[in-house]
């Protein structure tokens, strides 16, 4: 299986290492791509990893108020919002994407996070 | 175009589940002329291997397969810059926290390493050089929070030559250390050792003191902060306040008294505590009758400095600043609504430590004298208990508060030297105690001073008879027990500073679900914030002791003096850039730019175009997605890097 | 007039007969509708889910909500054990179809067990204001002071119970309050009274009973109130033996919560069943002004009835 | 594990495997703070406190649990439960060794009144489908040798017409011996009585 993740540098990356710091385990598929913030992340680049053949793209960012960009993460939500609502006329099962908030501080999260979203792609093959 | 791929071993931290060779065959791929697996990337010889490769096989980009970039990505483009190549043109591929210490099968960590490492490839090939600019820094420093961390900071950055500006919300500073009686583990008095770096500080003729104030917001960023401080009105005027205190004396109306914890009482308008700095008065307008009846004006009668104005307004100043360093400090965990069984604060003598430490103190309400609250009896028999609102995970409290311990020994202590004939109870659940000189300092309080200690949570405090039972249990023996005492003291846990977390998203760093500010890093960059320019001192950062509070405080500073030395800053190349020939002029991309770092330009035909002014652009790449016609771009994320790095994994 | 399906449980048919009639009462007098549950039977109190791997202890109420559940939204269950054991049966039931479909079988008809189970103080809470209360009772309580007493039935396991603060219960107190009655804290609010260990374990209970009083009676309370007639039993009919085996005189009154809600309602000592208490009130009731009570008549004596009945009871039992 | 075990019933990691999964609770959790003992009314009695149940658990010690009086006494009231720092349902494990003890076959002599008052009582609802407390009583002060336990209170009781001398009985009562069978025949004990619904 291959999942993209699309994390922010300040709160979501630093999520995922601490999970690694904390050698919290996880599944192996999915594979995470750094953005400066959730905000940067066009639908089209999600839909396009769509066509592609990805099974699933996971977009995790700053809680909602903690964006390091002030307001990055609510631009992102609006646009994500709106992809998720589209996919299904894409064809593209909307279980397989996901948008979620996980902070520097969340390494237990980030990793329930990755079990979640495995698992629940992993279903759907 | 000439790649070289270096795979870390990280020791065992990466070969361990990763099979480190297969990942380094990533050097098959297109364009790839170097590949190579290295014990310790980041140690000396790790870096000259790769500078050698660089130069040996003229390699004009650069993937290091390795830990997180947050970790080394700055040191291994100094590396490369060392030899020759602008530093952005290497990459940083995690194979450590993302990959070989979340898998423990060798052959998932082996292709997640492969897959990841590919993508660094296929990322950097799109990359371009970058250069940064420099721009000049303000240098001022903003110490935020007058505790003894603040005030170390403050000290520190003011002896260097920078000046400081220390804001204080509350009518003096001092902080929790001015409560203090005797501090552990050496039983030196509090206030002086505190009193003459308050007075230092106040006659710094490089730090400008403002005490009821707080920061209302925050532009700008490192190097160039501006910021409005909101002075409180507190109805006297500071500079002709003599701190006589006949107001206080004067004063009709009663009010708690802050300083000493709530035990005791205080007046409407008051001088926060003898050795206050500034030594002023303040008036609090909740509960002063002036403004609750509207009439009153003794104190301004009584004042022969003409130091009262009812009329006060709050005001806003605005400042620059190059760095600024937080010591917001702590506040006692409330357990009142958490520990029921416990009275939930309706037994008068069940008070907390920072209470029990000014009846302590010779500058308490009780003089020095150990009274309790209820009927000012001396106390016989006192309990001490540990880790209320501390490691508690039912009332959502699991960390330490990790001074508790030492400082119920230091009570325990003090109790025996006040009241030779009492006796002490602590209930204690480990003795956490690991500082110089803290270990024995808890011994001693129980073998010379005849504490007693017994390992147990307590489960229940109900009055009787004029005495307070505590009924608990020594896990050690086993047994159930239940002690009659006089007062009942409960080391309450550790909790933010109120309004920590607000003024953290004013200053746009990060906190955790405590409202504890984070570091950086936990190990390497423990001062530092997520966002440049911005420093953490003392207990705000997470429960610390004085020395502990005063290290940071000083690192803190150092870094502050450090980050303003040069007298300007570099700035980060990753901005956006928009291609004005294409640009349709719709400014899109400035309506949703957080940081106003988007202009309009005429261009030689007469229509306007965007362009971003790169010492205010934060390189977040809102603009990015926002433009129709995709020529606005974020230098380092472009769009073509992004998509080669997902087609890469999906090949 | 909201009518709720009404579940005594077999303690408030026999032992706690005075907790049935003063609810029922007081219910009449507020204007509360009680049906009783057709045919109930017991919901197997703790030994039944202690004994059976816990199926036991989810059938046996299983069928009752399945009855409650003609016609009603909700129901009431004074006793603190029921409540309790219908509510872990309706939380066992809906986690699991398989127990469902279990039940069902027996029941040979579809189960309903979804009917919504309130306590005899959730009841009150819902169906009169403390303002209400407060108007009616037109301060017939002053003077008192009022231990509330919940144990352990009402509110745990909290995340099943889900009714009031399992470490610091307050249900009872508005309304206590409103009676005119003081009710000031009581450190042994939750604390258990040795539950069913009566029967078998005296000394626990006696332990535990005499802490409590003791404790309600150090901080001047007159009387301890409680929604459940273990807990009743525990601190009231236990109350010589924890006197006689420790050497003490408690003499602490031991009341319903529903009658104190109908003492200050102005209802009739007599009619609430005070008397069949066996810590007197009377004194208690003496304190209070204007009651409809007169202090000075005597402890009714039930009419005697032959020892020799008891057994006859034990001839059949074994 | 390197302690050394000397459990009779069986492997004691595999039964303390087998507590955790019925009660949902890991016994790890517990940090031996003692909060649950400080509560527990009955503790004086227990021969292991809660606190050690937990800590006998946590090294396999799975004999000496299951043969505790404190599985028999503990009388599930949770009030360690409701304090325990960790949110451990404590009364919840210890039910759970009591189940297993009983599946077990293990007695503990001292406490067969317990054993007793559990069994009267069932079988007084399952003939009835209600209880008879006067009936109760007097079998169980008969079959515990106790004759005049709570004796002296009964005339009290009867005075005060607190005692049915007919023993109550319900209408549809083949409905109650279909449940009490259903019960039966499924073989009891099979772990459903976890109160979270299935661990958390
Ligand atoms: C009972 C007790 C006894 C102790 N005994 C000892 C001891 O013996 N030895 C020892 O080493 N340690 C002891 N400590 C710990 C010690 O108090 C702390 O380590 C120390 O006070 C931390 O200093 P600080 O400057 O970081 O924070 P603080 O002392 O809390 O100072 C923070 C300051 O910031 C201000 N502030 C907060 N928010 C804002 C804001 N938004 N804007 C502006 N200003 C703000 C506050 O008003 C305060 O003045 C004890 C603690 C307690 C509770
Ligand atoms: C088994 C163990 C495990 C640990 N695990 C952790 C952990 O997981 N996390 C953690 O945070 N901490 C851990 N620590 C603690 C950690 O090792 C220390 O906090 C840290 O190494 C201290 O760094 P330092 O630079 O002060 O001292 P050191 O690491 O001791 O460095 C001092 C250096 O000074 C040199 N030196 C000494 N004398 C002289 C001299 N006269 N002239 C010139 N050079 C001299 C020495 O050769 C040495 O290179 C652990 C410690 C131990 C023992
Ligand atoms: S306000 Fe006036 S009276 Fe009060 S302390 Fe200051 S100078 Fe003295
Ligand atoms: S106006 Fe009166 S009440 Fe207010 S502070 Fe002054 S003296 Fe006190
Ligand atoms: S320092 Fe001591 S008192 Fe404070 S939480 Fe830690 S163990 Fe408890
Ligand atoms: S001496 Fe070291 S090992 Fe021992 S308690 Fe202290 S920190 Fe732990
Ligand atoms: S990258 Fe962000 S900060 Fe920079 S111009 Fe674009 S929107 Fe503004
Ligand atoms: S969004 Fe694009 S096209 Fe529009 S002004 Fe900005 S750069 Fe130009
Ligand atoms: S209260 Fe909880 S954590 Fe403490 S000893 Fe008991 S079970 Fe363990
Ligand atoms: S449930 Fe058992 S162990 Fe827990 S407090 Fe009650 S009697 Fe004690």
């Amino acid at each position: 299986m291959k999942l993209i993740g699309f994390l922010c540098n300040w709160c979501s990356y630093a999520g995922a290492d601490m999970a690694g710091t904390s050698r919290i385990q996880q599944p192996g598929d999915l594979h995470i791509v750094r953005m400066p913030c959730t905000g940067r992340i066009n639908p089209l680049l999600i839909l396009k990893a769509f066509q592609e053949g990805a099974d699933g793209v996971l977009v995790s960012g700053c809680h909602p108020g903690d964006c390091h960009y002030n307001d990055g993460n609510y631009y992102a939500r609006r646009r994500l919002e709106l992809l998720a609502r589209m996919l299904p006329a894409f064809g593209i099962a909307s279980e397989r994407f996901q948008y979620t908030w996980v902070s520097a501080s969340e390494g237990a999260r980030w990793a329930q996070v990755v079990d979640d979203f495995t698992e629940r792609v992993r279903s759907l093959q | 175009m000439r790649i070289g791929v270096f795979v870390c071993q990280c020791g065992t931290n990466i070969a361990a589940t990763v099979d480190t060779e297969k990942a380094a065959a990533a050097g098959s791929l297109r364009d790839v002329h170097h590949a190579e697996t290295i014990q310790y990337t980041c140690s000396d010889p790790g870096q000259r291997a790769i500078i050698d490769a660089i130069r040996e096989k003229e390699l004009t980009r650069v993937v290091i397969a390795a830990c997180s970039p947050r970790m080394h990505e700055t040191t291994f483009r100094r590396a490369v810059t060392r030899a020759g190549l602008n530093p952005f043109m290497m990459d940083m591929v995690n194979i450590r926290e993302h990959c070989s210490w979340v898998h423990s099968d060798v052959d998932t960590a082996t292709g997640k390493a492969i897959d990841l490492t590919s993508m660094g490839v296929a990322r950097v090939r799109k990359q371009a050089s970058l250069f940064s600019s420099k721009v000049p820094v303000t240098n001022r420093v903003l110490v935020i929070g007058g505790g003894v961390a603040g005030i170390q900071a403050a000290l520190d950055i003011a002896d260097a030559g920078l000046p400081v500006t220390m804001v204080e919300r509350g009518p003096s500073i001092g902080g929790n250390m001015a409560r203090l009686d005797k501090t552990f583990p050496t039983l030196d008095c509090s206030s002086c050792i505190l009193t003459p770096r308050m007075v230092e500080a106040n006659q710094h003729e490089q730090i400008d003191l403002m005490v009821n104030s707080e920061v209302d917001t925050v532009r700008g960023h490192v190097g160039n902060f501006e910021v409005d401080i909101r002075k409180k009105a507190t109805c006297v005027i500071e500079e002709k306040c003599t701190g006589c205190m006949i107001c206080q004396e004067k004063c009709p109306s009663r009010a708690p008294d802050e300083f000493n914890a709530g035990v005791g009482e205080s007046k409407a308008i008051s001088v926060p505590f003898p050795q206050a700095v500034p030594l002023v008065a303040n008036l609090r307008k909740e509960h002063c009758r002036q403004f609750i009846r509207g009439k009153c004006g003794v104190c301004k009668k009584v004042c022969k400095s003409g130091a009262i104005d009812y009329e006060q307004e709050d005001e806003v100043t605005t400042e620059r600043f190059g760095a600024i360093v937080v010591a917001t400090g702590y506040e006692p965990y409330d357990w009142r609504e958490a520990y029921p069984d416990y009275g939930g604060g309706q037994y008068p003598d069940v008070i907390t430590s920072l209470q029990y430490e000014r009846l302590l103190s010779a500058s308490g309400p009780t003089g020095g004298h150990v009274r309790r609250p209820s009927d000012g009896e001396e106390p016989r028999q006192v309990v001490f208990i540990s880790c209320v609102g501390s490691r508690d995970e039912s009332v959502g409290r699991p960390f330490c508060c990790s001074v508790g311990c030492m400082y119920i020994a230091k009570q325990a202590i003090l109790t025996k030297e006040h009241i030779p004939e009492s006796q002490s109870y602590v209930f204690y659940i480990d003795i956490r105690a690991g500082g110089k000189g803290y270990e024995e300092f808890t011994r001693r309080a129980q073998k010379e001073y005849g504490a007693v200690y017994l390992r147990g949570r307590v489960g229940k405090i109900y009055p009787s008879k004029g005495k307070l039972m505590v009924m608990g249990t020594d896990t050690l023996s086993g047994e159930q027990v239940e002690i009659e005492a006089d007062l009942v003291v409960l080391a309450a846990g550790f909790a933010a500073a109120e309004g920590a977390g607000e003024l953290a998203r004013k200053l746009n760093i990060s906190y955790d679900q405590y409202e504890f500010l984070s570091e950086s890093h936990p190990k390497l960059r423990p001062v530092e914030t997520n966002t440049g320019g911005i420093f953490l001192a003392g207990a705000c950062q997470g429960p610390k002791d004085i020395p502990g509070s005063v290290a940071q405080a000083s690192a803190a500073a150092a870094k502050a003096i450090g980050l303003l030395s040069k007298g300007e800053l570099e700035t980060s190349p990753m901005v956006a850039a928009v291609n004005q020939t294409r640009c349709t002029g719709c400014f899109k991309c400035r309506d949703v730019c957080p940081y106003n770092a988007i202009e309009a330009v005429e261009a030689r035909d007469g229509h306007q175009t965007a362009r971003v002014v790169d010492s205010l652009c934060h390189g977040c790449g809102v603009c990015n997605v926002a433009c129709p016609p995709a020529v606005i771009s974020l230098k380092g994320y472009t769009d073509n890097q992004l998509i080669a790095e997902t087609l890469e994994l999906l090949r | 007039m909201s009518a709720y399906s009404y579940f005594p449980g077999c303690s408030l048919t026999s032992s706690a007969g005075e907790y049935d009639t003063s609810f029922r009462l007081v219910a009449g007098t507020l204007g509360i509708g009680l049906d009783e549950i057709n045919d109930w039977n017991c919901c197997g109190a703790s030994p039944a889910p202690h004994h059976w791997g816990g199926n036991l202890g989810v059938m046996l109420p299983a069928r009752n909500l399945h009855i409650a559940g003609y016609g009603h939204e909700a129901m009431v269950a004074p006793c603190a054990g029921c409540y309790n054991r219908h509510k872990n049966a309706q939380h066992e039931l809906a986690a699991s179809a398989e127990l469902r479909e279990q039940t069902s079988r027996i029941l040979r008809e579809p189960l309903r067990y979804q009917i919504e189970i309130l306590n005899l103080v959730e009841l009150f809470d819902r169906e009169i204001s403390p303002e209400a209360l407060a108007e009616r009772a037109q301060g017939r309580l002053e003077g008192l002071n009022l231990a509330t007493y919940y144990g352990c039935l009402l509110t745990r396991p909290a995340k099943i119970m889900n009714f009031d603060n399992a470490r610091n219960p307050v249900s009872m107190k508005p309304l206590l309050r409103a009676t005119g009655a003081q009710s000031d804290h009581f450190p042994f609010k939750s604390e258990c009274c040795g539950s069913y260990m009566g029967l078998a374990k005296k000394e626990i209970v006696l332990r535990a009973g005499r802490r409590i009083i003791e404790v309600a009676k150090d901080l001047g309370f007159d009387a301890i109130i409680t929604a459940c007639p273990l807990c009743h039993q525990n601190l009231d009919l236990r109350q010589s033996q924890i006197n006689k085996t420790y050497g003490i005189s408690l003499e602490m009154p031991i009341l319903y919560f529903s009658q104190v809600l109908g003492l200050a309602l102005g209802l009739s000592a007599d009619d609430l069943g005070i008397d069949a208490h066996m810590v007197s009130a009377r004194k208690l009731l003496a304190k209070i002004s204007g009651s409809a009570v007169d202090p000075a008549s005597p402890a009714k004596s039930g009419d005697a009835t032959e020892p020799t009945a008891t057994l006859s009871g034990i001839g059949e039992a074994s | 594990m390197a302690i050394r075990v000397s459990t009779t019933i069986a492997d004691g990691a595999a039964l303390v495997a087998d507590i955790e999964r019925r009660s949902g609770e890991r016994v790890s959790a517990c940090y031996q703070c003692g909060r649950c003992t400080s509560t527990c009314a009955a503790a004086f009695a227990f021969d292991y406190p809660p606190h050690r149940i937990m800590r006998l658990l946590q090294l396999g010690q799975v004999d000496k649990v299951l043969n505790s009086r404190t599985a028999q006494l503990c009388f599930d009231c949770m009030t360690c439960s409701s304090r325990c720092p960790m949110t451990i349902d404590v009364a919840n494990v210890i039910e759970q060794v009591k189940m297993i003890a009983d599946e077990h076959g293990i007695r503990v002599n001292k406490e067969k009144s317990i054993r007793l008052f559990r069994r009267a009582f069932l079988k007084n609802v399952r003939r009835h489908g209600r209880l008879h407390e006067a009936r109760l009583l007097t079998w169980i002060n008969l079959r515990s040798f106790k004759p005049f336990n709570d004796l002296a209170v009964v005339p009290l009781i009867l005075r005060r017409k607190k005692v049915h001398i007919v023993p109550p009985k319900i209408r549809n009562r083949r409905e109650i011996h279909r449940i009490f069978h259903e019960v039966n025949g499924n073989g009891g004990g099979n772990g459903n009585s976890d109160r979270h619904g299935g661990g958390k």
